[in-house]
């Protein structure tokens, strides 16, 4: 909460103009704390700030209420300029039990607001935190500006006049809270109230408990003499147009759908629900109405072989998954490579191996996407980056696996499927077209040569069956090129094995230039995929001003790698790569260029942190200076 | 499924310029020929028709068919037959898979099938064997046969797919021979006229790794005394002569009756709706009893791609939106 | 099993240091105390039970419970409960999985380890949705299913465990009930005690995304009407009063006899040859009938690891073969 | 068939000696010409000749008899010294039927022997092998020594006495054809006699008939004129002691279970059978009276999961496989790691991708073995390089997996698993010891820590359920070191990642120095890994021969690494990798080392041929010697 300068409010209490802020709600799975984030986030958004959000859920298992294990939290960034991160350390912390102030309080900013709810310090509570005495009273929260409120009794208060039993109204306090954080923030309510009244509409009396809690919890603030100044964040200044606030799985979703809209092709998603990728199954299952047909198979093999058997009638074959689901499916996503037919293969990665923390994310399945199939089975493999940036590469993704007649698996993983940012919305008629052609009908007595390619791309043609005079046999036996009849000739089957590598190396020729923040040379170059983005352009931004000849790309396209990569790379003196795995991405580079790309490895579940991952950078220019003496 | 303009189609318009590599004496080539015959009679279109197989010498069997043919990986037929039926239904979409494929590794797959009743014809050759492997024994093969992956005899005890499809809640079930050519052909032509998944267990002789597996009740000499045809409406009768029958007793146990008792025997409803009957026939004692052909199970329900199909048409009725509107649902602001 | 010097087990003693994790209400915690107090009575040893799990909320069960515990992956316990049994026949093997984990995934493992008798004694937790991963449909979810992921409905059809499990040729299939503790104690009791794979599935509420699934018949207000408790050598009664009787006609079709007729209500053998009446038990419509609860199927009949062990103890005297002979088994020659 | 030295037989026949012959036997598959060949090796190893054998099987479906896909090699290499593979083009070609010819005749050497069986040379024979014309009417055989016998009339003859059916004497006639090589080379039929008197010991007519054929044609040959010489191959020097002849899966499972005897572990291996794996599968269920426990899962995924049960119980668990399967197995192997359980992993590799070429052979599922998991998933990786070190590769996995509690992938091939030599039996005794130490019972109160681990390998203990006072919980979600309680904390995770990387990289601390054929230092370095070890040995030496100073070691430890690789491969001026792949541990080992290794690649399904790999070697030298002008 940088750069304070005072104005005043109506109400004559201070009120402090902020550039930015980042705000955590931590509380029982109960308490809301997701919706009330939730609601924070899309009023902010609507004011026009930039926002990033980070939501950090328990484990899948639900933990008894009060546990350390049952915390939730909710963290998001607001500004007025462009960012990129949901910030590291809150500025602000709403703890609602004592488990969430023993979970995030070590988190918090020096000098940091902490407003906690007194309403649940019984000995029980604090036991049932693991606390031996009521943190209030030694020197646990000293150092931080404390604002105590004991949220069920206000709250029970506010909703005397309703009918409700005490446990729905309990249930409003996470409401009467937002209300204390709006005033704080000078956020506008009524996007909120409009809010409840579409998600409790059947029930009028919630809307009206949840919107009575917050109004209360605004003129808590207002009135009292606790809160002495309100903040006020400015708009940020962001590119004109329409934008929406989304999460990763949704545009990963719209992306594919738009995909399938410009294709003209019919979407078939087959999955196996497993965190933290179910949104995608659930969110395609809505779109009926758009035509997209959803199976939820038995498990994840059927799930890609549906998917592979929806690619071979003609349709755009899908499958969606996290990290052990990936490992299953290897198998079959072998045989699409034999078959060469279009398919997207999802893999929201979480942190592994085996079972792991399925709520936590990491990118360790970058070499399993590549090499985690028998045989030389090249597949295409790309990363989103951002929540925006998953609907991009969701579309890009249908454009390759049709264009190439290949598998393309998309990279994302937990930070970005449950993250959310502004986007701005796309101009549908703009979107790159994707044009799909399929193998005429034949020409009786002609035979039908399903392995003929385009020689351009080595792409092989799309028949579909119920076309006349097409009929013809593929599977997953090495096969002939041009007739796809069996054939285990040695010479034969080392041309297959060449042509398929060279289909997919193909690919790298159609892209754009990789896009760089800052200079395309100079000292380091720090490199990235996918969600580490964020923290790698914030921290490189700062070195920048700083006056450091630093500049970062983050790569999109991860098989085959773009052509300009070595050059841009050889533009500097030293190249790093952040990444959450123990250096994947590092090891194709440094394999493939013989370059000393040094990995910043983190594996903890926890995505980067913008001034780790400065730190480093720092002590690697230093490194660099010293090394000129 | 042929129309009028359609050409009318002859067997040998079935067959691919492609060698058949089988096992001479292989009783795979029967059922190929049985399965020309009852396309032909159907007149089946080559390009309406898709045929999916998984691994084994029986899933070779697409190459050998003049129509849309994917020999795809061990046990995993059913899933994209799947696939493709749901995504495109107007298709005419086969399943050949062997005893390994179908039981062993693909068993959860094949009975996923059934329980959904996607619109699939599955045809299960059945050798008791891995044959293409070269001889270590299914999840059908007897208990306490002796291979090369048990020497000392199989502690294991077989499956019968019957059974198991009857209990995963099949629709239409049946049995086949290789020999008994006519008869396949018609099962294999009613199995084609079920609208959802359709199985047909095929016993089938693998004259090089379990070689007579089935002779003790298919052979010319002994069939007609061994093999209970089940016949829609008729009673279980058997023998040259029909001079015996299968009556169930109070406690649905099967025994055989002749003579006098012969108007005892269970009159075959292949359309009930509960599978009891079903049941007791398929588990009876291939020793003891006769073992039935023909159609266990034969029940209309409404399919699996039809019911996707009906509910995304509902959808489109009720709402429409395009593109542009699906990305800006939700809350939207303008930025100036 | 617990021998003269072992420590006679109190229910307690089963308990873990680990705070157990189910959402407040969760029928698991129900079940979690049947199974503690079956264990108790039959007096097992710590450290002579295993239980395995896949993945699943009910999957969580082993670390809630003071034995040896292996929370593996999802649907994979039968096959790593089938190497600790085989390897291990000694040990006390249970396996605890989900309809998700069982029916879906681990479909193929499940009918496996019935067909082949493997000693694991299955508790298969019924909530008819996937509990973990937050509500979607599972294969036991009714049809027309309303989830995140069928938010038309589902469109295919539930699998019965007890018909499934039936068709796959399982030795010992029972049923119980989260909130009928005693007799699911009795249940779990009976299945410890079978020497073969015992499958027990229980209804379970899983009260946070299908809560009430089973109340149709299990509440206290119905149940005397709605359940039908199987009872060996008992003909088949139910109602408050036991005034109504199933009997089958002569297509095994069931009906519910009262009053005058109550004596030709069917008389239940749990251990019948033929599976023919649990399956008609266990396809029974659970609208138009009882839900019958209780032993549908036991039968004596060698397990796997028995009779591997005794192939090997008979190898074994056969032929003694020292490593240094073994590796000079077939021609050798000596290089001077 | 270098360096004849003429001398004379009894029968004043012309008697040459020779230092080796190549023989290649080629027919139908029904000729029986795997039995052939292995006849002519059996008699040949006892005859104290060295000896390498390379069966090439038709595509696993049998083919119609007589057409160019059901043709059946068996090659056979023998020599009076040290040889390193099965030959590249066969001194010797016998040809049963004109699919054989058609097949086989473009590799026979120039000068050559031709023995061509002419019963079937019918024009519909002729049609099935896809010649036009006769090709003993046109050149196709100039410039071979051919000797064209009808063997099917002459075996009929033979066996005239006979009273079996004519097509039980007709497959007999490949007995007449050893018979005549078993005059050529100057073999003893005593052990083929035994052999048959084996074989088909209950029907004594079939001894009788394939022994009388095989006199028959021992004596034509001896008779007739058209054979002018015989050849003597004298026999090798080798290292005294006892031999016998294996092949590579035989090897691999005597490994296996002199391991489990060493180590009182009970072996349990839960496979699937897949070409060309099975054969472990059948060879360890016919050693119940050895206590191996044998079990055919319904899939590989169950087949692994078996085995990890099978080590969770104290056993040893072990699978077999091959590609496909592989993949398969993916997921549950990571909970192995995970588990932190001994476990083998036999991966008997064959042509890829998806199901590729079952009976072809290849090095592809390297990449696969050390990175096919989701998440950071370490495993120890090894690879057999001939048929007689699978049974050293097979033990030292079982040290290996219990040692370090961890999972052993061992990596084997077809050419591998099928080929065979001779093999120096070792001295059980000396067999290096396999310590197992189970955790002991606990004392009542205390809690077992399964976690607790071995200071320096970092190995857990093991505990075998039944033993009192051990009762834990284990499972595939990350767990607190020591306690193994779940454990979503970050440090830990951070930790536990790191804990079980070490522990694998701790391996290589145990491990022997790396074996070279020749200098430590020179210009060249081969580097191979796997079955190339064969060819490379050989290349290398008629490199060194010619004063080139190059050398080269074969890895058997891919992941991890030997710790003195990174200084063998500096001591050159250049490395070179020859593998069956597009450069999977070319790749590993520039991503490491960053030098320029460079990967001489070769994917058709074949084994390398030790010219080709000489003649890259030449090319390799020959860029130096330029490098250095
Ligand atoms: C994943 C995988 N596992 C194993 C195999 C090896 N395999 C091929 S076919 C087969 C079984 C064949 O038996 P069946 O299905 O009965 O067919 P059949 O040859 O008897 O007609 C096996 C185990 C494979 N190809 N892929
Ligand atoms: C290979 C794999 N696929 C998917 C998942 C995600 N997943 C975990 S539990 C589960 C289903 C749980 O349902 P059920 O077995 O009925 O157990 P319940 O939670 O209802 O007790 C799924 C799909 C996973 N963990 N691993
Ligand atoms: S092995 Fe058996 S099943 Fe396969 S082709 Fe030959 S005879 Fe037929
Ligand atoms: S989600 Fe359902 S099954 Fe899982 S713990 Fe909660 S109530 Fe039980
Ligand atoms: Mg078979
Ligand atoms: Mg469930």
């Amino acid at each position: 909460m940088q750069t304070p300068n005072s104005t005043h409010t109506s109400l004559d209490k201070g009120l402090q103009d902020l550039d930015q802020v980042v705000i955590r709600f931590a509380g029982d799975s109960g308490d809301g704390m997701q919706l009330t984030g939730d609601q924070f986030t899309r009023t902010t958004a609507l004011m026009g700030n930039d926002i990033a959000t980070f939501p950090d859920f328990p484990a899948e298992i639900r933990a008894p209420a009060g546990t350390l294990p049952g915390v939730s939290a909710f963290q998001l960034r607001f500004s007025s300029y462009d960012i990129h991160t949901p910030g590291d350390a809150p500025d602000v912390l709403v703890a609602m039990n004592p488990a969430a102030l023993k979970v995030h309080l070590k988190e918090l900013k020096k000098d940091g607001i902490l407003l906690l709810n007194t309403a649940s310090f019984s000995p029980l509570d604090l036991k049932k935190a693991k606390y031996e005495k009521d943190p209030r009273n030694d020197d646990s929260l000293s150092g931080f500006r404390v604002i105590e409120v004991d949220l069920e009794a206000r709250t029970r208060e506010a909703l005397a006049h309703l009918t409700l039993d005490v446990r729905a109204k309990d249930r409003c306090k996470n409401m009467y809270a937002l209300g204390i954080l709006y005033w704080m923030f000078h956020r506008d309510m009524e996007p909120t109230i409009k809010a409840m009244a579409q998600k409790f509409g059947k029930k009028p009396e919630l809307v009206e408990a949840n919107v009575a809690a917050m109004k209360a919890g605004y003129a808590y603030a207002e009135t009292t003499e606790v809160f002495q100044t309100a903040y006020r964040v400015a708009p940020a200044p962001m590119k004109p147009g329409t934008y929406r606030n989304i999460m990763g799985n949704q545009a990963l979703c719209l992306g594919l759908v738009a995909a399938g809209q410009k294709s003209g092709l019919k979407l078939f998603l087959g999955s196996y629900p497993i965190t933290p990728a179910s949104d995608i199954l659930h969110q395609l299952s809505s779109y009926k109405h758009l035509g997209v047909v959803t199976f939820q198979a038995e498990d994840e093999i059927a799930a890609v072989a549906s998917a592979i058997g929806a690619s071979y009638s003609g349709c755009l074959g899908i499958t969606s998954t996290s990290g052990p689901g990936m490992a299953l499916k290897a198998e079959a996503i072998g045989l699409a490579v034999m078959a060469e037919l279009p398919l997207v293969v999802l893999n929201v990665q979480r942190a592994g191996p085996s079972t792991g923390m399925p709520t936590k994310t990491q990118q360790a399945d970058l070499l399993q996407a590549i090499c985690g199939r028998n045989g030389e089975s090249p597949v295409c493999v790309i990363a989103a980056s951002t929540p925006a940036d998953a609907f991009e590469v969701g579309y890009e993704a249908v454009r390759i696996a049709v264009n190439h007649m290949v598998p393309v698996i998309v990279l994302s993983d937990g930070y970005i499927a449950n993250g959310s940012e502004p986007w701005l919305l796309p101009d549908v008629d703009k979107l790159p077209a994707i044009p799909v052609t399929f193998a005429a009908e034949g020409t009786p007595g002609a035979k039908f040569m399903p392995y003929e390619r385009n020689p351009e791309t080595l792409a092989r043609p799309w028949a579909r069956p119920g076309t006349k005079g097409l009929v013809h046999r593929i599977g997953g036996i090495e096969k002939q090129d041009v007739t796809g009849n069996i054939c285990y000739d040695a010479d034969n089957h080392q041309h297959m094995v060449d042509t398929r590598a060279q289909k997919v190396a193909n690919i790298s020729n159609g892209l754009p230039p990789i896009e760089t923040v800052g200079p395309r040379t100079g000292d380091l170059l720090v490199l990235g995929w996918g969600s580490t983005r964020g923290a790698i352009t914030a921290a490189t931004l700062r070195l920048q001003e700083e006056g450091h000849k630093i500049s970062c790309a983050c790569l999109r396209y991860l098989n085959p790698l773009p052509n300009d990569l070595g050059a841009l790379m050889r533009g500097f003196k030293r190249v790093v790569l952040p990444e959450m795995n123990k250096g994947q991405l590092t090891m194709l580079l440094r394999a493939k260029f013989l370059i000393d790309v040094q990995c910043f490895s983190q594996v903890n579940g926890q995505p980067f942190k913008t001034h780790e991952i400065q730190q480093y950078l720092k002590q690697s220019l230093a490194g660099l200076r010293e090394a000129r003496r | 499924m042929s129309t009028l303009d359609q050409p009318v189609m002859q067997k040998k318009d079935y067959k691919t310029d492609q060698e058949v590599r089988w096992c001479p004496g292989c009783g795979d080539y029967s059922i190929l020929n049985a399965v020309q015959g009852a396309f032909a009679k159907l007149g089946k279109q080559l390009h309406e028709t898709v045929i999916i197989s998984g691994i084994g010498c029986s899933s070779r069997f697409p190459y050998y068919m003049e129509t849309f043919g994917f020999h795809t990986i061990h046990g995993r037929a059913p899933a994209i037959a799947t696939g493709v039926k749901v995504s495109n239904p107007a298709l005419d979409v086969w399943v050949v898979t062997g005893d390994g494929d179908s039981m062993s590794i693909g068993g959860n797959h094949f009975i996923h099938a059934l329980r959904r009743n996607v619109g699939l014809k599955i045809l299960l050759f059945n050798n008791r064997i891995y044959g293409l492997t070269k001889g270590q024994p299914s999840p059908t093969s007897e208990h306490g046969k002796i291979t090369k992956s048990s020497p000392l005899g199989t502690v294991d005890y077989p499956f019968s797919p019957i059974a198991l499809a009857l209990g995963a809640g099949g629709t239409f079930i049946a049995r086949g021979v290789d020999v008994f050519g006519p008869h396949l052909e018609n099962v294999i032509t009613k199995a084609s006229s079920h609208a959802g998944t359709a199985l047909v267990e095929i016993y089938q002789n693998c004259n090089i790794f379990n070689d007579g597996a089935f002779k003790g009740f298919t052979d010319k000499e002994v069939r007609d005394e061994s093999i209970l045809y089940l016949e829609h409406g008729k009673p279980l009768l058997f023998g040259a002569q029909k001079d015996k029958g299968i009556r169930f007793d109070n406690n649905f146990q099967p025994m055989i009756v002749s003579g006098s008792s012969l108007g005892s025997a269970f009159v075959w409803d292949e359309t009930a709706v509960n599978v009891a009957p079903a049941m007791a026939l398929a588990t009876m004692s291939e020793t003891e009893f006769p073992v039935p052909v023909g159609v266990f199970r034969r029940r209309e329900k409404p399919t699996y791609e039809t019911a996707i199909q009906n509910q995304i048409a509902a959808a489109q009725q009720k709402k429409k939106e395009s593109l542009r509107d699906l990305l800006r649902a939700g809350e939207i602001w303008d930025v100036k």
